[in-house]
């Protein structure tokens, strides 16, 4: 709980402490990556379903938010709205289709998607401008840039809380634990009354819806869209990243990713930004994530916290004796008890004479 | 603002701040950009600077996206409190990156946005320090086609273009002019930046038997269409490629089979304008060989600014930059792609040339008052 | 026995399911009683399993019907047909591997309605019935370990508590005793004897006839995807055809 | 008698997890059955997964006839003349039968004794021949342990351990089984049972040890352990008790 | 209505492109549907080889078929060391998943290395018969594109017997589908998917050369092949050799002959659309092969 609040009140603070207009705005693209990885934690934190194609989910939405806004000249926070909405209802048939696959095949379903939507963006010119690309107008056109930025990060802040908010309940609620059981064992979780296709797509849905909303706030704060970088596996595969680093079941892991993620990635640009080094720097950086810390950093840090406790038994603790005893008691006869050491000691015996005739 | 990044005092360097793509899609031209800066700034220096001060360049990578350039410029006015901007590469870029230069006020001349969507945006602080937009190209061209007695004309015309502002603007720019002059188009195909396999577009624009060809192309995918139309033995009367028949490599890349092939240039090292002749000359020495188009078109954004801050007196954020801008708009400035002065959107009003592959070296051969030897009509085999 | 065995809970009509050229239920036409501990036995491969399945709805028949109380479930999505009161149990152990003991149970909690599903998994009365399942199976001390961590019959007894977590009506239970110490045996034949009493019926696969013969009242056995003998287990041990076919004697 | 595969002080576990094996002692004779029980999660399977090297011990020795082998892996393990088969269902499910049991044959290189072991599984287990070219993972349960059992009786081990091998087999099934593990042992081969058909593996064994808590609790000549009414009603069940007995409410 | 000739041409051309699919979907076939493994590094791989021909043939003047030479016991020892060291200490029951981002990961690293040493610019192998070609019928095949499928073809074949006619191709699927049951039969888990990885990147290697030879390649391409290589295995039918070079064949044709009604982006969508339809109407693929749907 104080932890909740420290932050919410770090966050909070960051603009009025951000020495320059440039720093804020790094601030409004971590915390849009954090809302999305976030938001896409709904599916793959819960169900274990790894979508690469969470990006496109995003592009939707800023390319949805745009057009309302340019074409049917909707405000544009009723144009997100809407959009999302839009998103959503899309997001039906989308999850109808993909949901039906597991695992891996879900992966490629996935990319697939991003792939076909950057191919129909691309191409659907007339509507989408194609790769001249589409300009957002400004939601608040007389704001100084510096002020921009500072609403939308509060803005985006805003959408963090309430991602965190419902992913929080989620988490805790009984469909959360529906969902989690799909990650363990789909068919189990079905035999259990578990309707878990409904689950799949309710919670696919919302987590699109959040995702929309993401995207098209970016878009209304970032002006320009582009279907290669809005429709990029690239990014899609970021938010894996950045939710798998910081734990995908945590409620605070897809942040703290973001926020590692993020950072790291403009520290790697500055530092080798003028060859692609970077790349290679991102590549090892999720691979060892992969490799040693397939949990993500929260949970890393919560069993080296606990490696210092005593090790927990896993085996029974009980005899079968004792067991028996139970069951006695439980049945409400008398126990007939008799000395366990008794038992033991002529087991000791013959577990020598054992041994003489071997 | 702050004056750590050092405007004023009289003894601080000049910071001109830019992003380029470095790296990815864009990268090869992006570092054609960067020489073509880097030499600019050089030579300025050579010479004393601007306002007495040295010129420093930043620049950083943009990595051929759109919101690291973005991010980019963000840092670069907002953190570094650089001086002066210009522009970055591709289309694509430089309009994320205006948006941001036009809010913080800053003048932005670029090298690269040439196509006419760029002008279409409202911007007030953007120049564009070449000849021409792309769809104005081929200018030269149409007219010459068009002006060809009847029975010589070509009929017929396939076109290829990239899906690419830029690119396709070249290609388009072209066909409006034609079809406005009756030569048909038979093929219209428009392929995503990344296609690399160029076999089926080569086999529609054979099977047209057209008797010309277009390819709104930058540098390998012209080399790729090139060679899978070779690979067809389709012979047109005419083939006009944008960007990739002036590389120095093209001859090579496509076994030089290069006879006739034409292609628009907004720049040529033998270009007689006086300081293109130092560029030209003071470039080699710099990097070992002549300068390119693109290199040309950084080092005219240069020139571009330094004219402005020059005549204007100044060089810093804030009031300086809104009558820098107010000096560009209404003056021509020479350059070593000549004299250039720009409408209201900030577009400029010049034309490319056209040059020919000619007895295995390209050759200007349009408009006539430039031409280096004449254009060959129709196109020997290739 | 109640005069409410006499009501069929579950019964299926001409149920037909081939995979391949393998025909796995030919045919089969079963009635179990309300009420009732039934036994469903018969060599390995005599569609067992598949019968739970059909029945379940986790594999679709080919032809055939399976009526519950009655009502036509045929088809039915498989949480429906659990929703509808049919619980079951895995022949090869199917537990939630990275969950605890006590969340595998709490997972069979049936939400209703939208506040429902937004409750708390964790609320007082649902932990208190789960832990409660964990000690009549006598696993209580594994109630925090997850369960990848256990054996196999720790597992297969903790299968068991969370069908019963869901409280079914009918409970379809996959050989529970396959892999389960004997001492633990004797619990669960009790445990389902005492389910039983308070109205649960039980459709029982199982090899081991001790328990089949101590705990059952109806005994069916299937023999190449259908039924060839039926009744109590009196019946059932003197019949020729299965002892000819099943007992191997 | 020299013993053909000894354990002397295991201890053993998983990961970082408290050992599950305690300091436990074991050892077959060539030529004879020694039967495992005990409670579910006593650590029967781990010992077996000890024994032929799929779980290395954190300490203690492991002997095969007489030869130090501790720290082996499998394939060495195989190589010494240890043969496992697993506890559950380790069938390789998307390949055939005939490949699965083919595989068995892995180590041999002799194609006339492959040949002559193939008839003969399909001979003990008609159901091998019979799904030959279908794929092991669509057979059912019972079907697809006789299969497992067949791949085992491809080669001829000095030591083999068993994982309840009748779990999910019909009775008749059963009985083949323990035929051959009779077979097995008459040829000479030592083998090592876990069994939770106690009393019926008991009765087949020559030694009994019982485990309880990662530790030998008792050990000694197998009927011997059977007539021990205290262990009887502590890890073999009490006898089957008549239906009518069970008290109802 | 296209001429009979232009569907001439773009059927030929639709074959011989299909083959390359097939050769280059090969090794993900391998990978996803025998070893569970989704590759997404495999494509990365391709545009490796593809570089080292072409810098052999740039650099050392060699003809870019002789460097498979050293490419395909190079990258089949890169396979087996992959597998060993990384892909072997991901926990079995997370294998295909994080399989994924490990593999991503390494697709990135290898994008950005090769960013690194050869820069971001477009190459091209120049070869002297790059533009020859004959013709059959009144359309043409080109030489290079011949040469690439006479490849593609080979690879397969050879990939497809190893798979079936011997003991290895059995050992690398029990070892996949139960390891310890595998090591208890005797076989050397650990060896044998480490030797079922390297065989695949080795088909990269030679699929690698046969991009080389006709088109344009730069370190970004990769990402072009992995949707279409994703789509072509599923529609195939997952673990099936055969399944996914008819997909392959298929597909590739299909695409040739959409692009003269719908234009080169269009037509790729076609990869996109046949996943979804397999997945809607036949999980386990065209050509048979395993369930989608479960997997
Ligand atoms: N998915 C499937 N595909 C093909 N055949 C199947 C499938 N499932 C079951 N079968 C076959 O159907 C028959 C019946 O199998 P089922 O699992 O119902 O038997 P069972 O009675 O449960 O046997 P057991 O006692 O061994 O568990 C078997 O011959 C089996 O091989
Ligand atoms: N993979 C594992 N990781 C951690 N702990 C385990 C694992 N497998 C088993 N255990 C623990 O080790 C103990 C012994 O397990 P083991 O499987 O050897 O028992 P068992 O005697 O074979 O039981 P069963 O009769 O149920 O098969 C159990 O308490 C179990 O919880
Ligand atoms: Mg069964
Ligand atoms: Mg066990």
């Amino acid at each position: 709980m104080v932890a909740v609040v420290l932050l919410a009140a770090a966050v909070l603070a960051f603009p009025s402490l951000a020495p320059n207009p440039y720093i804020l705005s790094a601030g409004v693209v971590v915390l849009n990556y954090a809302v999305l990885s976030t938001s896409w934690s709904f599916v793959g934190g819960f169900t274990g379903y790894i979508s690469l194609g969470h990006g496109a989910l995003a592009g939707l939405g800023g390319y949805g938010t745009a057009l309302l806004v340019t074409k049917a000249g909707l405000p544009s926070f009723v144009a997100l709205a809407v959009a999302a909405l839009l998103v959503a209802a899309l997001a039906v048939p989308i999850g109808f289709a993909a949901l039906r696959v597991r695992g891996a095949s879900f992966v490629i379903v996935s990319i697939a998607l991003v792939l076909i939507l950057l191919l129909v963006f691309q191409s659907w010119a007339s509507l989408t401008g194609g790769s001249r690309g589409l300009v957002v107008p400004r939601p608040f056109p007389d704001l100084l840039r510096p002020e921009h930025h500072r609403v939308f990060y509060y803005l985006f802040a805003g959408l963090l809380a309430l991602a965190l908010l419902a992913w929080w309940m989620i988490d805790r609620s009984r469909f959360g634990l529906g969902l989690k059981a799909i990650r363990e064992d789909e068919d189990k979780a079905e035999a259990l009354g578990t309707p878990t296709f409904a689950y799949k797509l309710v919670v696919f849905v919302v987590s699109a819806a959040f995702t929309a909303l993401g995207g098209g706030l970016y878009a209304l704060w970032f002006g320009d869209l582009d279907p290669v970088f809005q429709f990029s596996i690239l990014t899609g595969s970021y938010l894996v990243l950045m939710a798998l680093l910081g734990g995908v079941r945590n409620l605070f892991g897809p942040l703290v990713g973001a926020l590692v993620v993020g950072i790291g990635l403009e520290y790697f640009k500055v530092e080798f930004g003028d060859t692609q080094l970077h790349l290679v720097a991102t590549g090892l950086l999720l691979a060892l994530v992969v490799l040693f810390m397939p949990d993500g950093v929260l949970p890393a840090i919560g069993s080296l916290l606990g490696r210092m406790r005593p090790a927990q038994n896993s085996i029974r603790e009980v005899t079968a004796a004792e067991l028996r005893d139970q069951r006695v008691a439980a049945a409400g006869a008398p126990a007939a008890r008799e000395p366990v050491d008794a038992v033991a000691s002529t087991a000791g015996e013959r577990a020598q004479s054992t041994e003489e005739r071997a | 603002g702050g004056d750590d990044g050092g405007s004023a005092g009289a003894d601080d360097p000049i910071v001109v701040g830019v992003s380029l793509p470095l790296t990815g899609d864009f990268s090869e031209p992006g570092k054609g950009v960067q020489r073509g800066y880097e030499a600019w700034a050089k030579i300025t220096n050579d010479k004393g600077g601007l306002l007495g001060r040295k010129v420093e360049l930043k620049i950083l990578d943009d990595q051929s996206n759109a919101d690291r350039v973005v991010a980019d410029y963000e840092q670069l006015i907002g953190k570094d409190n650089v001086d002066l901007v210009v522009g970055p590469f591709s289309t694509r870029l430089v309009v994320p990156a205006a948006r941001v230069a036009e809010e913080y006020g800053m003048l932005f001349v670029e090298p690269a946005g040439a196509a006419k969507e760029v002008f279409e945006q409202g911007f007030k602080n953007l120049f564009y320090a070449a000849p021409a937009v792309a769809n104005d190209h081929y200018n030269h061209l149409a007219e010459y086609v068009l002006a060809l007695p009847s029975d010589q004309r070509p009929k017929t015309a396939a076109y290829a273009a990239m899906d690419d502002p830029f690119a396709q603007g070249t290609a388009y720019g072209l066909k409006e002019k034609l079809e406005a002059g009756g030569v048909r188009t038979v093929v219209d195909e428009v392929y995503p930046p990344n296609t690399t396999d160029f076999g089926s577009i080569a086999a529609k624009i054979a099977a047209s038997k057209a008797d010309m060809v277009v390819g709104g192309s930058q540098y390998q995918d012209g080399v790729n269409l090139i060679v899978a139309l070779q690979q067809l033995k389709y012979q047109p009367k005419l083939a006009a490629f944008s960007t990739a028949p002036t590389n120095p490599e093209f001859a090579a890349a496509i076994g030089n089979k290069t006879e006739g092939i034409l292609s628009p240039t907004g720049y040529t090292q033998d270009a007689k304008y006086p300081s293109n002749t130092e560029f030209v000359e003071k470039y080699a020495a710099q990097f070992g060989s002549p300068p390119e188009e693109d290199e040309a078109n950084a080092y005219t954004t240069g020139q571009v600014v330094a004219a402005a801050v020059t005549a204007v007196g100044c060089a810093e954020q804030g009031e300086c930059q809104k009558k820098l801008v107010e000096w560009v708009r209404t003056n021509t400035v020479e350059t070593v792609v000549g004299p250039l002065s720009w409408d209201e959107t900030g577009k400029p009003k010049g034309a490319h040339m056209i040059q020919q592959w000619v007895g295995g070296k390209i050759q200007i051969v349009l408009p006539a008052a430039a031409k280096e030897t004449d254009l060959v009509y129709p196109k020997p085999a290739w | 026995m109640s005069e409410r065995s006499e009501v069929p809970s579950l019964a299926t009509d001409g149920l037909t399911k081939a995979f391949g050229g393998v025909v796995a239920l030919d045919g089969a036409t079963v009635e179990f009683r309300h009420g009732q501990v039934n036994a469903l036995i018969g060599p390995n491969g005599s569609g067992k399993t598949t019968f739970f399945n059909c029945v379940t709805g986790m594999i679709r028949p080919d032809g055939g019907q399976v009526t519950y109380q009655g009502r036509d479930i045929t088809g039915a999505a498989p949480h429906r047909i659990v929703r509808a009161g049919l619980g079951r149990t895995f022949q090869l152990c199917r537990v939630f591997p990275r969950m605890t003991a006590l969340d595998n149970v709490l997972a069979a909690v049936r939400p209703v309605g939208l506040t429902g599903l937004l409750r708390g998994a964790h609320v007082r009365a649902d932990l208190d019935r789960a832990r409660g399942w964990l000690t009549r199976l006598g696993i209580e001390h594994l109630a925090d370990v997850e369960a990848r961590n256990m054996s196999w019959g720790q597992q297969k007894l903790l299968e068991l508590a969370g069908v019963l977590m869901s409280d079914p009506e009918t409970v379809l239970l996959d050989e529970p005793a396959g892999g389960v110490n004997p001492a633990l045996l004797d619990r669960i034949g009790t445990l389902v004897r005492e389910l039983n009493a308070e109205g649960r019926t039980f459709v029982i696969v199982e090899h081991n006839m001790d328990l089949v013969m101590s705990v059952s009242d109806h005994i069916v056995v299937f023999d190449r995807g259908r039924p060839i003998a039926e009744g109590p287990p009196s019946l059932i041990r003197s019949d020729e055809r299965v002892l000819g076919a099943y007992l191997g004697v | 008698m020299a013993s053909e595969i000894e354990l002397v002080d295991i201890q053993a576990g998983y990961g970082r997890a408290a050992p599950v094996l305690r300091g436990l002692t074991v050892s077959v004779p060539a030529g004879q059955i020694v039967c495992l029980v005990g409670p579910n999660g006593a650590g029967k399977s781990t010992v077996l997964k000890v024994a032929s090297g799929l779980l290395k011990p954190r300490s203690g020795k492991i002997l095969v006839g007489g030869v130090d082998v501790t720290g082996q892996g499998p394939q060495r393990m195989l190589a010494s003349g240890v043969a496992h088969v697993l506890q559950g269902h380790s069938v390789f499910r998307e390949m055939t039968v005939a490949e699965n049991v083919l595989l068995g044959g892995y180590t041999l290189k002799d194609k006339a004794l492959i040949a002559e072991r193939t008839a003969f599984v399909k001979e003990v287990f008609p159901v091998v021949a019979q799904r030959w070219n279908s794929l092991a993972g669509l057979l059912s349960g019972g079907q697809q342990k006789q299969v497992e059992f067949a791949r085992s009786l491809m080669v001829n081990p000095k030591v083999v351990l068993l994982d309840e091998p009748s779990m999910g087999l019909d009775p008749k099934a059963t009985t083949t089984v323990f035929e051959q593990v009779v077979r097995m042992r008459d040829a000479g081969t030592a083998v090592l049972l876990v069994e939770q058909n106690a009393r019926r593996a008991l009765e087949t064994a020559d030694l009994g040890c019982v485990l309880d808590l990662g530790r030998v609790h008792i050990s000694g000549p197998a009927p011997q352990l059977l007539a021990d009414p205290q262990l009887g009603e502590l890890y073999l069940g009490g006898r089957p008790a008549e239906p009518t007995a069970i008290p109802k409410r | 209505m296209p001429s009979g000739a232009l569907l001439l041409q773009s059927i030929i051309l639709g074959l011989l492109l299909g083959g390359l699919y097939a050769l280059l979907a090969a090794g993900l076939t391998l990978y996803f549907g025998i070893m569970r493994v989704v590759m997404i590094a495999h494509s990365a791989f391709l545009i490796l080889a593809a570089y080292l021909a072409w810098w052999s043939h740039s650099r050392l003047g060699v003809d870019p078929l002789l460097s498979m030479i050293v490419t395909v016991p190079l990258f089949f020892a890169c396979g087996v060391l992959l597998q060993r060291v990384l892909l072997a200490r991901l926990r079995a029951v997370t294998l295909t998943m994080m399989s994924v981002l490990l593999t991503f990961a390494i697709a990135v690293l290898i994008e950005g290395l090769l960013g690194y040493v050869f820069t971001g610019t477009q190459r091209r192998i120049q070869l002297g018969y790059g533009s020859a070609s004959f013709g059959i019928f009144g359309a043409r095949v080109a030489v290079v594109k011949l040469i690439a499928f006479g490849l593609a073809a080979v690879a397969l074949l050879t990939l497809y017997l190893l798979m079936k006619k011997t003991t290895f191709g059995w050992a690398l699927r029990a070892t996949i589908q139960h390891r310890d049951a595998a090591r208890l039969v005797g076989i050397e888990t650990e060896r044998v998917a480490g030797y079922g990885f390297g065989l695949g990147l080795a088909t990269a290697a030679v699929g690698g050369t046969a991009l080389a030879l006709d088109t344009t390649i730069y370190p970004s391409l990769h990402w072009h092949w992995i949707g279409p290589l994703m789509a072509i295995i599923v529609v195939g039918g997952l673990g099936s050799v055969p399944g996914s070079a008819m997909a392959a064949m298929v597909l590739g044709m299909l695409q040739s002959l959409l692009q003269i009604p719908l234009g080169t982006t269009w037509a790729q969508t076609i990869f996109y659309l046949a996943l979804f339809a397999t997945l809607a109407f036949r999980p386990q693929g065209f050509f048979g092969g395993r369930l989608a749907q479960r997997f």
